[in-house]
């Protein structure tokens, strides 16, 4: 018989094979970046309102605190959302016709509710608390990030599990003092971990691992 | 790859969001879906406001504070406004005002069959999604029953009617109205002649009020009364013995020895929560006295109460009254007419009754069935009076019910009027006569006559299809009104939410009738009040009364009452036309006519809940049955087969036997029950509906096909036929031996008197199991639970209290059958003794707990794992389904979803849901979790006071229901909880210990109190 | 090296025996770039040619002790370091239930280390080889067996060895082309 | 020297009728391959096999859409024919690396000419057996949450259930059973390459061979692999089985909590497999004219293999059976009662009639190199072995410790479809192995030819 196949055959099955599994480990990290990517996890990506509300004037520089608008945070899983008569106790007075604020007077007129964007949405068999975590001394930017800086909201965490678990696993690592919990401003200081410590005794704050703490 | 919602989106886990608990989340997203805008309608602007501008407390305030005034304006606005806004006050544990997230709770009553039940309603946002018992309410204590359970079901059931209709056409409520007049104006002429109005039993004193002032505008009209579960025996008898139809009242913590004359007094009683209670609580052995009371039952089917009795003595419901004269002369009532003799067992049983009831004089208590003839109540207060029980035990009120009438005979004389055409107007507020009524009358037919009829009902039902108009009642949580309690206590009826498929309530037609077509329920109900009391301080007494849930003192106080002799009525033999031509081939047997323990007389027929829930003794489920006792089944050569899918627990092939009464035939399958009397049977009603709704429709057969109204609840002889075909019945539980396992550990109380410890010691498990592993420290909280089998009387409430709780899926019969129902918590039962009489034991089964959960150690990937408080939970969400966890459950009390069970479709049920539990997706395994969004609440809410649970602050549902307090859950790390005491008691024992579970669930052993005499020899 | 004009000259044989024989010889006669091919492994042969101990058991029992290490260390770090929690009552660290995974993970890893470290000790996969260049060689996986003589071989010189080839009695004797 | 297959007398039985030269050997066997006619019988068994794939495919795809209930699975038999499918195909998959691996290392000569399609089959019934617990999940598409990976839930596989051990012994077995197999193929792929004559198969099987020539150093290490690979395969086709009773031994349930699983189990898996092995073996002999190759003497062997292992799983019922009375625990003797005498017991005389009594029909030596026989009794242990598995998952279920749970399981037509749809998966599988590669171990073959003459001479 003649040769059924030319030398260069050779060559080219051992860069299929080796190159078959470096393509493998290519597609597969790929995979997992894409997946801790803001195309998953929105992290860092602005979403639009049907009204323009920017927390970095509302907060940033006229330093209004969350809980006039999130009045049920201290005491409810739900921090909430503010009504539309809300924005109107200051909003008859200040822009009382600026064309931006339309669809706000609009809904306050027809009490058709203003249809936000949702941005930090879990799925629905996790049960988060907001009260007892405020409780607790963790503070609103520890999550939501420095929402005094975002003209529009964006997520600032992935909301994935094992974030999550960074924090009941070391809780230590990111408490606050209770004072400190709505400040934006608020450094961690350099020795956070002592601090952690102490805040954590002081709190009473467990180490909440099982699954029923937020699965039910 | 992110959280398990990938490919889940498509197949439920993503919609559970959008069903389960979305709605809180943001009510941005809420107010945005159509479909909750159709929920909520447009007939209620308070709710609307509420929902669309996130109702912060201080619009919540306005408008409470507008809401009276809004009243008046709209009411004069439109002849048939939608109800205005009104003001609604909170209970007190709960927030001032509603945040977003946090549940509400609103007193009010449920009305059953006319009498009133306290209750406190959980409403999210306005959406009523649980029913509590009210813990100051006399009726209740806190308890509810199965079907106070499932009613909240009932107000979001997508099947109850939305329109008007007249002769089947969709029509508006202007347009009845006017039509309404019209007739009106033609009775006004006749002084109201031809009009009559038929209701069920009348509690409510606004309601009654009302119907006087129609009867003085109209003095010729008549108001008849017909209700489909009841038949108002009672104030007859009373009327007998008395010569005025008193309420009777028990207290049975004060009697030692209770004799029932077939009364179902722990199931089918207006009281029957507190008689649960107060029966119980004489029995608690492990509470300090070993003393207890004893219950001789006599009855004919075996009914629940008979199934916690001491003893029981099963006759056939003729010989019922000829016992109670028997007795009634032992316990030296004058009785004229001279005994006949009987069997010389029943002599030596009678014997021994009358004795133990002369040996406690003025405390002991002869309760007369609710179905038995007038005789029958006679001579119970007859004997009672003899006894010395009256003002200790027995109590008699001024009747609860308004103007007391036999049915039957207020029936039979509007159907003669329907007849002789003079009933030109009929209205029939609730109810549903024209399937509830005895066929023979043939009450639909005779409709046709008047010249107009009009219907008020949740549903469009058998007797809205044959009425002129059909309308829609409004739900009694979107309704105003009032009820009176068993002991006359008074609940002003608050709504929990506005109609939502535009239902009137009955004061509303009422008003109609009397020419106030727009007052509104709430002012009707209102103005009463304020009519009766005359004190400045009203709107303080009505916001107490409404907060607290009852009106306070307005129970009605007990009278002294002379009994006339009894030779004065005892021998007017109760109406028992044996018409039934006694046939002797086939052979002829007695028949019992009884509501059905789950659905009644068919009124909540179209229930999932109760439908699925397993009744009582027979744990059937979306079927009756013909019930007989296994001597007669084996005369009338009757028989079952086990199926081979589901069996024992799901599929039993009964024999179709045919019934057939003065003609009139039907059929129906044969179920043998232990314990039932011989040469009788048993037939539940509510069953065979043609136009329930897409539940409750065409299921099992109707018995009222065959009823009379002589004969409506004993008939005299009905004949069975076998057919030979077989039919299948959904049974969750057959097998009701025990095979030796010490399931259920019971004795006497003589055994415990003489050794406490008697059940433990003879037990295996009195060297603990050893292991190899060191075992863990549950240093925090540690949850436990222990039920005491003593005191569970079967009743269901906690089961259907479960599924409320929990979001439980309704699985339909197919799946019963398979052995697929999706119950958290069952009640086992179980039979011991000879079959014709035996003991019964009911064991409530949820989740063990287990600290060794076995469970948890096969499962792949960790979906079911122990929690720091040592509770056993169970992951849905990380769930894939392998089933390995329930096979290797020695207990069982795992439920898997083999298909999409959770209705993630049908709008109107998504307010249903607890937003605070996860609605399972398809493949996933569920189970009990001893209501940890509970838990979860208590100590997230402990930790924000900085404090720890207090005991008794976390009550799963199945506890908060249960009539008698036999579930305790608590802290078994904390000495002082009661759940810890109990569980130091030395009857307290564990399920299958032996496998070295360590299940945190224990039970408290049954003690039973025969009486020597008949026990020994 | 420089570009040989042949890759070797290849003597037939008909029977295993014959082979070796004269792998025998040729070895003996100092020739060492030499291979022989038959249609089924004969005894021997290859130490006929020089070859006396292959590498693969040890490469075996590498993969076997990655395997065990690491099957063991996943699950301890599973249960125990990742995410310790309560699982029947049983010690985050309950080895006796890890053993059935160690054990497997062992062959499984011990197993794809023998199949590919043959592979690659053999340098397969290659397709294209000098020998195929032989008419006759397909007749090597069916009766016939070959010794090859590479041309870059100390001792090898065309003429002589293939006088050789013929002495030790091959049944034709062929240039391979390379 | 050869002596009639007729007459009795047993090592007297040639492992390869006289006469076959390398060359007839190899061309016999290749041809098979290489010819351009595909036999009629060809067509009609594999398109009975690929149209029972179509069903197993439409069930698959009822089961993942609707849902598991299809399966008559309900609580408190929450396994049904599922597992019971995948225990016994597992088992059925045990003959083949047992005949090239342990009989490899007890230098059994008999093993060659069946040893590639028994390691076929078992990969196939591997294959078979490994649809089933993916299929009985309830939530299918998340199986790879029982692999270990990294997850952003940080959350891994609980590696103390069975079901795990499953997973990883299932997976490593196929992976093995796999490279041991293609490891043999390599130098009859050569011998293909060689012998093919059109351009194609020459391309397929010349990338498939890997350029293998032969080389006496090739053929050293090879062979060094071959052994050690059966050293490991070994030692796993053990684990395998073992690691499946362990499903069941692990758990609590009276029937299965018990230590017998292991031993018991594996030689039951032996037990099916030879009998599968056979069930192909007799007609395929025939069909292709194999009877030169596997003679009477290899159905001999194997029919006293399946004796022996018989016997040990007769032990096993046994053992039970009297350990259910010597413990003297409530529940296991009501589980061996119910086993023998409740609504199930039929099928546990039906299984102890095929598994224990029929087999014994092989003591008489006449029977033992009958092949008709040999295939009806393997056809019997066949079933038996199924219905074991039937008995022991879910004859126990049925009824455990909680007489209140007791209930009853069928099947519904979804569990059989599933069943006959993987008898169907394998026969197609199988038929195309047999006409795209060498059934027959070709080299090995010739190392026989090449033995035998040593032998006769």
């Amino acid at each position: 018989m003649a040769q059924i196949f030319h030398p260069s055959t050779n060559t080219i099955s051992r860069v299929t094979i080796f190159g078959g599994l470096i393509l493998l480990i290519v597609v597969v990290t790929g995979l997992a970046t894409i997946n801790e990517s803001p195309y998953i996890t929105e992290v860092g990506v602005a979403r639009t309102q049907p009204v323009p509300f920017s927390h970095k004037h509302h907060v940033g520089d006229d330093g209004i605190d969350c809980r006039y608008c999130h009045t049920s945070v201290e005491e409810s899983s739900f921090a909430g959302i503010p009504p539309t008569k809300t924005c109107m106790n200051c909003h008859t007075q200040i822009w009382p016709d600026s064309p931006m604020l339309e669809p706000v007077r609009e809904s306050f007129r027809t009490g058709k509710s203003i249809q936000w964007t949702r941005v930090h949405n879990l799925p629905g068999f996790v049960y988060f608390n907001h009260s007892i975590h405020v409780h607790k001394g963790i503070g609103c930017a520890t999550c939501h990030g420095r929402v005094d800086r975002m003209p529009l909201m964006w997520r600032e965490n992935t909301l994935y599990m094992d974030w999550c678990l960074d924090c009941h696993r070391a809780p230590e690592r990111f408490v606050r003092p209770r004072e400190y919990v709505f400040s934006m401003e608020y450094q961690a200081p350099a020795d956070q971990l002592a601090l952690g410590q102490k805040l954590v005794k002081q709190y009473r704050i467990q180490k909440l691992t099982s699954c029923s703490t937020c699965h039910r | 790859m992110s959280n398990g919602m990938d490919p889940a989106g498509l197949l439920g886990i993503g919609q559970q969001s959008a069903g389960g608990r979305e709605y809180w989340r943001s009510l941005e997203e809420l107010a945005g879906t159509e479909a909750f805008k159709d929920l909520i309608g447009n007939h209620l602007p308070r709710h609307a406001a509420a929902f669309t501008s996130a109702m912060d407390r201080r619009e919540f305030l306005t408008l409470m504070g507008a809401s009276l005034a809004l009243a008046g304006i709209s009411g004069c606005l439109s002849p048939a406004p939608a109800p205005p806004d009104e003001k609604i006050v909170p209970y007190v544990n709960q927030p001032e005002a509603l945040v977003p997230g946090k549940p509400l709770y609103f007193a009010t009553a449920i009305p059953v069959e006319g009498y009133g039940r306290g209750v406190l309603v959980e409403s999210h946002m306005g959406r009523p999604t649980k029913v509590e018992g009210n813990p100051q309410h006399p009726a209740s204590l806190g308890a509810t029953d199965a079907v106070t359970q499932a009613s909240v079901l009932e107000l979001y059931d997508p099947d109850r009617s939305r329109v008007i209709t007249n002769a089947g056409r969709v029509a508006t409520w202007d347009a009845f109205f006017s039509a309404l007049n019209v007739e009106l104006e033609s009775q006004r002429v006749t002084q109201g002649a031809g009009l009559r109005i038929l209701t069920e039993t009348v509690t409510s004193p606004t309601l009654a009020a009302q119907l006087q002032e129609i009867l003085r505008i109209f003095p010729k009209a008549k108001w008849h009364q017909f209700d489909g579960g009841g038949g108002d025996y009672a104030h007859q008898g009373a009327r007998m013995a008395f010569g005025q139809p008193f309420e009777t009242l028990y207290r049975l913590e004060e009697a030692d020895v209770i004799v029932s004359l077939d009364a179902d007094f722990l199931l089918r009683s207006p009281a029957s929560l507190r008689y649960a209670r107060e029966f119980i609580n004489r029995r608690r052995i492990p509470g300090g006295s070993d003393e207890a009371n004893r219950l001789y039952m006599i009855e004919s089917t075996f009914s629940l109460t008979g199934s916690n009795a001491d003893h029981r003595l099963a006759i056939a419901p003729s010989a019922i009254p000829q016992l109670a004269r028997t007795l009634a002369a032992r316990v030296s009532v004058q009785i004229s007419a001279e005994q006949p003799a009987i069997s010389p067992a029943q002599e030596k049983w009678l014997g021994a009754l009358v004795k133990d009831l002369q040996a406690h004089r003025g405390r002991s208590a002869i309760m007369p069935g609710e179905y038995q003839p007038a005789i029958v109540h006679a001579l119970a207060h007859a004997m009672n009076d003899a006894l010395g029980n009256i003002g200790k035990t027995v109590f008699y009120t001024d009747p609860v019910a308004v103007n007391p009438t036999n049915h039957a005979e207020s029936f039979r004389e509007l159907v003669r009027d329907l007849e002789e055409n003079a009933a030109q107007v009929l209205i029939i507020l609730g109810g549903n006569p024209a399937y509830t009524a005895p066929a023979e009358l043939d009450f639909a037919g005779h409709l046709v006559t008047s010249n107009f009829n009009v219907h008020l009902s949740l549903y469009e039902d058998e007797t809205s299809a044959v009425c002129h108009w059909h309308i829609p009642q409004a739900h009694y949580l979107e309704s105003w009104s009032d009820v009176r309690a068993y002991d006359g206590t008074v609940t002003i009826m608050q709504p929990l939410i506005a109609p939502l498929y535009g239902g009137r309530t009955a004061h509303e037609i009422l008003a109609a009738v009397a020419g106030q077509a727009e007052r509104a329920s709430y002012e009707i109900v209102h103005d009463y009040w304020r009519g009766q009391n005359k004190a400045k301080n009203f709107d303080a007494a009505w916001r107490t009364a409404l907060h607290d849930g009852f009106i306070a003192g307005s129970a009605l106080s007990p009278r002294n009452v002379k009994a006339k002799p009894a030779t004065s009525f005892e021998t007017s033999e109760p109406k028992r036309a044996s018409s039934g031509a006694a046939t002797k081939n086939p052979p002829s047997l007695e028949v019992i006519y009884r509501p059905d323990p789950s659905i009644i007389d068919g009124r909540f027929a179209n229930n999932g809940w109760l439908q699925e829930l397993p009744k009582p003794l027979t744990k059937l489920t979306w079927d009756n049955a013909v019930l007989m006792s296994p001597a007669t089944a084996t005369r009338l050569g009757l028989t079952y087969r086990v199926g081979g899918s589901g069996g024992e627990h799901g599929t039993i092939y009964a024999d179709v036997v045919e019934l057939e009464y003065d003609g009139r035939r039907t059929r129906g399958p044969a179920w043998i029950v232990a314990g039932h009397a011989d040469d009788c049977v048993t037939i539940h009603l509510g069953y065979g509906r043609r136009r329930a709704g897409r539940v409750g429709t065409n299921l099992g057969f109707n018995a009222n096909i065959l009823r009379t109204l002589d004969t409506l609840w004993h008939g005299a002889s009905i004949a069975v036929r076998k057919t030979g075909a077989q039919y299948a019945l959904a049974c969750t539980q057959f097998h009701h031996l025990m095979e030796g396992r010490d399931l259920v550990r019971a004795g006497t109380i003589e055994q415990y008197r003489k050794n406490p410890k008697f059940l433990i010691e003879r037990e295996s498990e009195k060297e603990a199991p050893g292991t190899l592993y060191p075992g863990y420290k549950y240093d925090g909280y540690a949850w436990g639970m222990s039920i005491d089998v003593n005191a569970c009387i079967g009743c269901n409430a906690c089961v259907a209290a479960c599924h409320a709780e929990n979001n439980g899926p309704v699985v339909g019969k197919q799946e019963v059958l398979r052995g697929r129902e999706m119950h958290w918590i069952r009640i086992d039962r179980y039979h011991r003794g000879e079959p014709n009489n035996p003991e019964t034991y009911h064991q409530p089964v949820p989740c063990m707990q287990c600290e060794n959960a076995p469970c948890e150690l096969v499962c792949p990937v960790g979906a079911t794992t122990h929690s720091q408080d040592g509770l056993n939970d169970m992951v849905y969400n990380r769930c894939v389904g392998t089933r390995y966890c329930s096979n290797n459950c020695p207990y069982k009390v795992r439920r898997f979803n083999f298909f999409l069970y959770s209705d993630f479709k049908t709008e109107s049920l998504k307010p249903l849901r607890n937003p605070d539990v996860t609605v399972r997706s398809r493949g996933v395994m569920e189970k009990c979790t001893y209501c940890v969004q509970r838990i979860n609440q208590a100590k997230i809410a402990a930790e924000k006071e900085d404090r720890v649970v207090r005991d008794g602050e976390i009550e799963p549902a199945c506890q908060q229901a249960c009539p008698t307090r036999a579930i305790i859950f608590g802290n078994i790390n904390d000495p002082q909880s009661r759940v810890t005491q109990l569980k130091t008691q030395p009857l307290s024992y564990g399920l299958l210990t032996e496998l070295n579970t360590r299940p945190r669930t224990t039970y408290q052993a049954k003690l039973r109190n025969p009486n020597p005499e008949i026990e020994n020899g | 090296m420089a570009k040989l004009p042949i890759y070797g000259l290849m003597a037939e044989f008909d029977s295993p025996e014959a082979l070796l024989e004269a792998a025998r010889r040729a070895f003996a006669a100092g020739f060492r770039k030499i291979d022989a091919y038959s249609p089924f492994p004969v005894d021997g042969l290859a130490e006929a040619i020089g070859f006396h101990h292959t590498r693969v058991p040890l490469i075996v029992l590498i993969g076997g002790i990655i395997g065990c290490l690491g099957g063991f260390y996943l699950q301890y770090w599973v249960a125990v370091i990742d995410y310790p929690i309560n699982i029947g009552g049983r010690p985050f660290n309950s080895w006796p239930s890890f053993i059935p995974v160690t054990f497997e993970l062992t062959i499984l890893i011990a197993s794809l280390f023998a199949f590919f470290g043959v592979l690659a000790l053999n340098r397969l996969p290659m397709p294209y080889h000098p020998v195929f260049n032989v008419e006759r060689f397909q007749l090597a996986s069916r009766n016939r067996f070959f010794l090859c003589i590479e041309a870059v071989d100390r001792n090898f010189e065309p003429e002589r060895t293939r006088r050789f080839l013929d002495e030790i009695g091959s049944l034709g004797t062929y240039e391979v082309e390379s | 020297m050869a002596s009639k297959p007729s007459d009795p007398g047993g090592d007297a039985l040639p492992l390869l009728e006289p006469g076959h030269t390398f060359g007839s050997i190899t061309d016999k066997i290749s041809s098979i391959v290489l010819t351009g006619r595909t036999p009629l019988f060809w067509y009609i068994s594999f398109g009975i096999g690929f149209t029972l794939v179509l069903v197993l495919l439409f069930c698959i795809t009822a089961l993942v859409s609707v849902g598991v209930g299809l399966f008559g699975v309900m609580i408190p038999v929450a396994w049904g024919f599922a597992i019971v499918n995948f225990v016994w195909w597992i088992g059925i998959g045990h003959a083949g690396t047992l005949i090239s691996a342990i009989l490899l290392l007890l230098r059994q000569k008999w093993r060659q000419s069946i040893n590639r399609f028994a390691e076929a089959m078992t990969l196939f019934a591997v294959a078979c057996a490994g649809i089933f617990p993916l299929i009985h999940l309830g939530r299918p598409w998340f199986f790879y949450w029982l692999f270990p990976y990294p997850s952003t839930m940080g959350v891994q596989p609980q590696f103390r259930s069975p079901l795990v051990w499953d997973v990883f012994a299932v997976s490593t077995y196929f992976t093995v059973s796999l490279l041991f197999w293609f490891l043999g193929l390599i130098p009859d792929l050569a011998t293909l390459r060689d012998r093919a004559t059109r351009r194609m198969p020459r391309f397929i099987y010349g990338m498939l061979a890997m350029g293998w020539r032969g080389s006496a150093i090739h053929w050293h290490r090879y062979e060094m692999a071959y052994l050690l690979l059966a050293g490991l395969a070994t030692p796993l086709v053990v684990s395998v089985h073992t690691v499946v009773s362990f499903d069941f031994a692990v758990a609590l349930v009276p029937g299965w909590h018990s230590t017998i699983f292991p031993p018991y189990f594996v030689a039951g898996a032996i037990y099916s497999g030879f009998a599968m092995v056979l069930t192909i073996a007799i007609p395929l002999r025939r069909l292709y004219g194999l009877e030169d190759f596997i003679t009477l003497r290899h159905l001999k062997n194997m029919a006293i293999v399946m004796l022996a292992t018989g016997m040990i799983v007769a032990y096993g019922y046994l053992m039970e059976t009297f350990m259910a009375w010597y413990s003297g625990d409530l529940f296991e003797k009501y589980m061996m009662m119910n086993r023998m005498f409740g609504p199930y017991g039929w099928m546990y005389w039906i299984l102890i009639l095929f598994n224990i009594l029929i087999p014994q029909a092989l003591w008489i030596r006449r029977l033992q190199t009958k092949p008709w026989v040999l295939f009806l009794i393997a056809i019997a242990v066949n079933i038996g072995m199924w219905l074991e598995r039937y008995v022991i998952v879910v004859v126990s279920l049925h009824r455990d410790f909680m007489p209140s749970a007791w209930g009853m399981y069928s099947g519904t037509v979804f569990d059989y479809g599933v069943l006959v749809g993987t008898i169907g998966l394998f026969v197609a599988l199988l038929f195309l192995f047999i006409r795209l590669l060498p059934m027959i171990s070709i080299f090995e073959m010739r190392e026989l030819v090449h033995e035998e003459e040593g032998r006769s001479q």
